[in-house]
């Protein structure tokens, strides 16, 4: 019996690989704070897909990988709630968030 | 098709929350316990124009108001009705005089009016007899007794 | 092709496709929706990886917290949302090449690679051996992790009091 | 706004309390009168349009001499025209038109009190509605022989 | 009182001379006519003892302006009348409303109406007239509307701000009641300013008087308030009545009361329903308007209308009532006492409710004195001042009833003082039917044709709303020479913007509908 | 392969049918519930609610939907298309998924997931996420601050929702409703667990946009709120979305505290039926009784009183579990 399309491990390597560029493209190019936010989440959720997906296919009796996903889910949460409130407040006192005009780091 | 649509219609026509004067709070009236429009499925006021079917200009039209109505019946989806509630929208009623300024003598000068009830203001009986005469009007028969003959 | 194979094509390009937006897409609420898609996408991908559990935790978190989070802040921010764009043509596309690039040698190296493993496992995770692990082997990242999300909850509800406070300044 | 048990609890009785309000009323009679098919007593005293009276003395005419105070007195100018003529054998003038523009009428009865004939009156026609402004202008006379023939 | 501040007026403007009025024929106690330079110094003098400006207008007289200045005060009788004349060619005047918050506005009618340009304003837009309006529709003569004017027509834009959010409220929206406009700047949720505009009902009232007799333009005085028409009515025929001299006989006094405290129930429990529709609770609003079908079918029954009752003459009434009113009153007050139970479990105890309007739209005693805010909202403030203890007309003077005043002056306190005023206006009604007796409804000999005298008279009522004051200019003619109708909804919405500042959006709402706004009775 | 291919294909068929099975129920319902919304309304008014459509207006709700359908569906100027045409279809997803977990009946079940709850939380967010889109396309001020309030409302309000699911869970062992429902047998979790029932069912109002918690929708201010500027059939699956999600959540309450299907002499699913309903009928009772909770206030229920009291509440059914 021939494995069947998604019981191969290299596209979901390919497709991490590929939210992981994606990703480092946006941060690169996106000029805005919540722009780059966006990327981050990508960049994470990348991480995560192949941390399952070896999980997964290289040791298939442990939840290792699973925990760790979760952990990443956890940082992610917690990185883009701090992220999003010191937006708002640069919003607040610059009047836009573009990453490039933000010199200055006092409150 | 068309036979069927037009009775849906004309059973459930949302009114757009719009008041303007006296006659509203006899629109009110009308909606609420003791003449209960909801009866003839009329009696979901919608607050956005958007999602209402007819507009019962209930009040004095004045020229500040004019554009602002305009807007409203044209944010209105067709098809649409209107009902002209009350003297004032019928034709600018007690308050015309020789030399106003500020008045639309009559609704129908704005938009296209279906239904007038006159009355300063209209019995809310009158606002039901107006809304079955619109199904009348969109049915093209009447479901209900009419009014008794009186002349 | 079977329709489980379908579905998942369609998880991928979702995957992809979400994940082209929120990077090039020009309103960054767009981007937002794209973000949202690959978020989908990658669940879907979970659940073709045994693990519906990470799938259902990935909308949970991700999609109904993280990404509605962000709309927030971008509601916030105002409705005028061409301020918060900016992108350059050139960059677009020499950052579209570039990933393009990078994807195709990494897939070519992945091929190479034959990294196989097992590919008829269907060993499921369960949300008890997760607890095991959970507080077993990995019980101090799982502290730490808590203990990051309380740090930056304190964090985010001090900035926010100061910025009250700053409008009340004003 | 604080949350202490106590407030707690007696805010959820407070709205228990209104609950019981509703769930008595949803048991309740409903007061509501349901417009065409039955009508509620129009009180004798009810303004609707004004309407021409008989003359006591002979039934089968009205109390008219068309002398024009009401027209003279109606603050909207309501009343358009009122046209006599003196008939033989008749003391005083017969009134052949009326016409009253009801949409510009305010129902304020200026013109029934200053009526030295005591012609006028108001009429309990309630549901008035008509699909033009035009139906509304009404000749009273002709009105009156026709509300003669129906009761 | 009066002596008290004539003695300190001449000590204060030697140079002036100071006419003492009579006050039965006028309204008012005190005159007098300043130069433009003293005027402010005049304010100032009023604002130290604490009066207010319950009305600020102008009048015609062709060879001048007359600007005309009715100062009151709360905690006695006493209203000074101040008049300052101007050129009609080239109208300036000083501006008040650096001393009292509501000259701010009544001097912006002034301006569009008449044309007068005052110094000093911050603020001269169009308030109430369309753009199209090319002259000042209350000048005597017709006057083009001037260059300078021009540019202050195009009614109010926004200023586009990058911070915040500007939101038209109205003038269709359901919170407005009818066709309020009132744009507030927001930022997020909570309102930095609110500006409303006016006009959108102006239906001429001020204009018609002059072109109608006396009677004729009774009718209109019903559409200007439409839930207190028989306020309104009464206020207008007894101001007439007083103009002219007619005394009018007591079972007709008595059944003005009843029909007008009726009146003011079925205000107050419109009211009620709708405060709470804004609040997100419709079914109060239907069981209000259950009562309200009860009581106006004891009011159709002897007035013949619903809603703009046109039921008081000049001298008496329209029609005499029958038994059957006097025991559907009856049966109406006791079906309502009981009634106010229901209202307490389902509205004033609510929980949601209360915590929706403690504390919302505090109005201060100064706000109240600077706005001259009146009626429930003036009591809500604290101040017990109401026009049927403090200058009976009709029969008042012989009831007996009390006053309810709040404490905060929040939102919640209008409510239970609206409540409350039901309640005494069903004693009021107690008494009245206690006292009704067979007599005459309409004076001997009805006026035919009304010819006051020469002169003016400011006379003030309660309607449910406040304060209602009618100057009325006689020139001996059977037509008002002018007549200006001072409306309590305008002067409790000018308390609006300084009330609605920092709040919530869902606050604003609740405030708007704790001041109990009829627009027509503001856009005249 | 074939072998696979089958049962696909099985599986295949079994999702269109019950797709459509979900779509019938999801009109039906909605249909159902506009009528006695109305009705009900109607009854606590005093007055009579839809009666000259069809026998006792039952017609009504179908004349609207007929009329709906035949509306001019507007597009404003200045929107932004695309997700101002997804929202209101979004808003379906969750609904469609809900429904694939929940069991009506012992065999009536279109799928027994083992992390089904999961499935319902996690799909819920997709509500929020289209009112979202809505607000945010329509491009209009009032429907913004809707779907602002909506994302604070639903952020605020899905804790509660979680913990104090999570006390049921914790007794069950199993994030699967069936096996929810069968720990049910003996005793109703609402008698075990009152707590978690009051803190829940108030949750589930609020996140269903319900008075007293119809924020995103006040109407006296903000207009219709995020769908002001929808018409038409647009608005109708606002309608329809809004009369499914009702009942839902009172299908979950039912599963999770009311013992589901479970109940003498009828079929399982008349009792399932007949549960969910009244509590839909309670949350009419609701919102025809209560004003609107303002804006603060509505995440100070949450954060200060229903938040702390899941946790206590989840503490103290942890500690008597171990005892």
């Amino acid at each position: 019996m021939s494995a069947l399309l998604y019981q191969n491990a290299d596209i979901y390597l390919f497709v991490a690989v590929f939210l992981l560029f994606c990703g480092i493209a946006g941060l690169i190019y996106r000029r805005t704070l919540i722009g780059m936010l966006v990327s981050m989440e990508l960049i994470m959720n990348g991480a995560g897909l192949n941390l399952i997906a070896i999980n997964r296919f290289i040791s298939p009796d442990n939840g290792y990988g699973l925990a760790f996903t979760l952990i990443i889910m956890g940082i992610a949460a917690a990185e883009s709630a701090i992220a999003l409130s010191i937006i708002i407040i640069i919003a607040k006192r610059y009047r836009h968030i573009e990453s490039g005009d933000i010199k200055e780091l006092k409150y | 098709m068309d036979k069927v649509l037009d009775l849906a219609r004309a059973n459930s026509l949302w009114p757009v929350t719009f008041g303007l004067a006296c006659c509203a709070i006899e629109m009110m009236s009308a909606a609420m316990s003791r003449f209960d429009i909801d009866r003839f499925g009329a009696g979901v006021f919608r607050p956005s124009p958007r999602q209402a079917d007819l507009m019962i200009v209930s009040g004095t039209v004045t020229k500040k108001m004019a554009p602002v109505l305009l807007t409203l019946y044209d944010q209105m989806p067709s098809p649409k009705w209107v009902i002209a509630m009350g003297n004032c929208a019928i034709s600018g009623g007690p308050f015309v005089f020789e030399g106003q300024y500020n008045l639309i003598e009559g609704v129908d000068k704005l938009i296209p009016v279906d239904v007038y009830v006159p009355g300063c203001p209209p019995r809310p009986e009158g606002l039901l007899e107006g809304f079955l005469k619109l199904e009348e009007k969109i049915t093209g028969t009447r479901r209900f007794p009419g009014p008794v003959e009186r002349w | 092709m079977s329709i489980g194979e379908s579905i998942f094509l369609l998880a991928i390009a979702a995957t992809m496709g979400g994940a082209l937006t929120a990077v090039f897409a020009r309103s960054i609420v767009h981007a937002m929706m794209g973000l949202i898609t690959a978020l989908f996408g990658i669940a879907g991908l979970y659940v073709y990886l045994n693990n519906t559990f990470l799938a259902m935790m990935q909308i949970l978190i991700y999609v109904g917290a993280i990404s509605i989070l962000i709309a927030f802040a971008i509601m916030l921010l105002g409705p005028d949302s061409k301020k918060y764009t900016g992108f350059s043509v050139p960059g677009k596309l020499i950052s579209a090449l570039a990933v393009a690039a990078v994807s195709v040698v990494m897939f070519v190296r992945f091929i190479l690679t034959n990294l196989k493993g097992d590919p008829h496992a269907v060993y499921a995770v369960t949300a008890k051996d997760l607890g095991r692990i959970f507080t077993d082997r990995l019980v101090l990242p799982f502290e730490l992790i808590s203990l990051l999300l309380v740090v930056a909850i304190i964090g985010a509800v001090m900035l926010s009091i100061s910025s009250r406070n700053s409008r009340g300044d004003k | 706004m604080t949350v202490t048990p106590s407030s707690f609890i007696k805010g959820a009785a407070s709205l228990a309390a209104g609950m019981g309000v509703t769930i008595k009323s949803f048991f309740q009679p409903v007061v509501t009168s349901q417009y065409p098919h039955e009508v509620l007593t129009i009180t004798p005293r009810f303004r609707g349009h004004v309407m021409l009276l008989a003359n006591p003395e002979n039934p089968s005419t009205n109390a008219c001499i068309s002398c024009g105070i009401c027209l003279r007195n109606c603050p909207s100018g309501s009343i358009k025209l009122v046209e006599g003529e003196k008939r033989e054998g008749e003391k005083r003038k017969t009134v052949t038109t009326y016409i009253l523009d009801f949409t510009t009428c305010s129902q304020c009865g200026i013109c029934v009190e200053s009526c030295t004939t005591n012609a006028l009156g108001f009429s309990g026609d309630f549901n008035c509605a008509g699909f033009k402004r035009e139906d509304f202008l009404f000749d009273l006379v002709k009105e009156f022989e026709k509300r003669k023939k129906v009761s | 009182m009066v002596d008290k501040v004539q003695a300190e007026l001449k000590s204060a403007f030697s140079d002036l001379t100071i006419h003492e009025e009579s006050y039965p024929e006028c309204g008012y106690h005190l005159s007098l006519d300043l130069a433009a330079g003293d005027l402010e110094k005049a304010a100032r003098f009023f604002d130290d003892r604490r009066f207010y400006l319950a009305v600020e207008l102008c009048v015609d007289y062709r060879e001048y302006l007359e600007i005309v200045y009715i100062f009151s005060i709360h905690s006695s009788l006493c209203k000074v009348k101040v008049t300052l004349k101007i050129d009609p060619v080239n109208p300036v005047a000083p501006t008040l409303s650096k001393v009292f918050d509501c000259a701010w506005w009544y001097e912006r009618e002034i301006h569009e109406f008449y044309g007068v340009r005052f110094d000093g304003h911050s603020d001269m837009t169009y308030l109430f007239l369309h753009d199209g309006i090319d002259v000042y529709p209350l000048r005597k003569e017709k006057v083009l509307v001037a260059e300078a004017d021009r540019l202050e027509l195009n009614s109010f834009s926004p200023e586009q701000r990058e911070d915040s959010l500007s939101i038209n409220m109205g003038p269709q929206h359901p919170s407005t009641h009818g066709v309020l406009r009132v744009v507030l700047r927001m930022d997020g949720e909570y309102i930095e300013d609110a500006y409303p505009v006016l006009g959108y009902l102006h239906r001429m009232q001020e204009k018609m008087a002059e072109n109608r007799t006396y009677q004729q333009f009774l009718p209109n005085t019903g559409r200007m308030d439409y839930l207190g028409a028989m306020s309104y009515n009464l206020g207008y025929v007894t101001a007439v009545e007083r103009l002219v001299g007619i005394d009018v006989p007591a079972r007709a006094h008595y059944v003005r009361m009843i029909a007008t405290e009726l009146n003011r129930i079925a205000s107050h429990l419109l009211w009620v329903g709708a405060y709470l529709a804004d609040l997100g609770g419709l079914s109060p609003f239907l069981y209000a308007f259950d009562d309200r079908e009860n009581l106006l079918d004891v009011l159709e029954a002897v007035t013949g209308s619903r809603l703009t009752y046109c039921y008081f003459r000049f001298g008496g009434l329209y029609n005499d009532v029958d038994d059957a009113f006097v025991a559907g009153t009856k049966a109406f007050v006791a079906r309502m006492r009981g009634r106010f139970a229901l209202y307490e479990k389902l509205v004033g105890g609510n929980v949601i409710f209360i915590n929706r309007t403690r504390g919302i739209g505090v109005i201060e005693r100064e706000l109240a004195r600077k706005c001259a805010v009146c009626g429930p909202v003036l009591r809500g403030a604290g101040i017990g001042m109401d026009f049927r203890k403090a200058e009976p007309y009709a029969a008042y003077a012989e009831m007996n009833f009390e006053i309810p005043t709040g404490r905060n002056g929040d939102a919640l306190d209008m409510y239970h003082i609206r409540i409350r005023e039901m309640e005494t206006s069903l004693d009021i009604i107690d008494q009245s039917l206690a006292r009704l007796s067979d007599g005459p409804f309409m004076v001997e000999k009805p006026p035919k044709k009304l010819k006051p005298r020469k002169g003016d008279l400011y006379h003030t009522v309660e309607t449910p709303r406040g304060e209602l004051g009618i100057y009325i200019v006689s020139d001996e003619s059977d037509k008002p020479y002018r007549m200006k109708w001072r409306v309590p909804s305008f002067s409790n919405l000018m308390a609006f913007p300084e009330l609605a500042k920092g709040n919530l959006l869902s606050d604003a709402v609740a405030i708007l509908g704790s001041l109990d706004l009829v627009i027509p009775e503001i856009d005249r | 392969m074939e072998q696979i291919l089958k049962i696909l294909d099985i599986e295949g068929v079994r999702l269109a049918v019950g797709l459509l099975a979900v779509f019938l129920f999801v009109v039906v319902n909605a249909l159902i519930l506009t009528w006695a919304e109305r009705k009900v309304a109607g009854h606590m008014q005093l007055r009579i609610g839809p009666k000259e459509v069809g026998p006792y207006g039952l017609i009504q709700p179908l004349a609207d939907a007929m009329k709906l359908l035949g509306k001019e569906i507007i597009t404003p100027r200045n929107v932004d298309k695309p997700i101002f045409y997804l929202g209101p279809i979004m808003i379906f997803i969750p609904v469609l998924v809900a429904f694939v977990v929940i069991p009506f009946d012992s065999y009536l079940q279109v799928r027994d997931i083992n992390v089904g709850i999961l499935v319902i939380l996690a799909f819920s967010s997709f509500t929020v996420l289209s009112i979202l889109m809505a607000g945010w396309g329509s491009n209009n001020k009032y429907s913004l601050i809707g779907s602002i309030r909506s994302i604070a409302q639903s952020v605020a309000y899905e804790i509660p929702l979680l913990l104090s699911l999570l006390a049921v869970i914790m007794m069950t062992n199993s994030l699967s409703l069936k096996d929810v429902v069968v720990a049910q047998k003996g005793i109703w979790f609402i008698f075990l667990q009152p707590v978690a029932f009051i803190i829940y069912f108030i949750a589930a109002v609020a996140e269903t946009n319900r008075t007293p918690f119809d924020l995103p929708e006040a109407e006296s201010e903000l207009v219709a709120g995020y769908h002001t500027e929808y018409s038409g059939m647009m608005f109708a699956l606002f309608f329809l979305a809004e009369y499914t999600n009702m009942f839902i959540v009172s299908a979950i309450t039912v599963t999770f505290f009311l013992g589901g299907y479970q109940g003498p002499f009828l079929p399982g699913i008349v009792w399932f039926l007949l549960k969910s309903y009244f509590l839909v009928f309670v949350m009419m009772w609701f919102r025809w009784t209560f004003p609107r909770v303002r804006f603060d206030q509505l995440l100070n229920i949450s954060w200060k009183a229903l938040i702390p009291l899941s946790f206590i509440n989840l503490l103290v059914t942890g500690g008597l579990l171990k005892l």
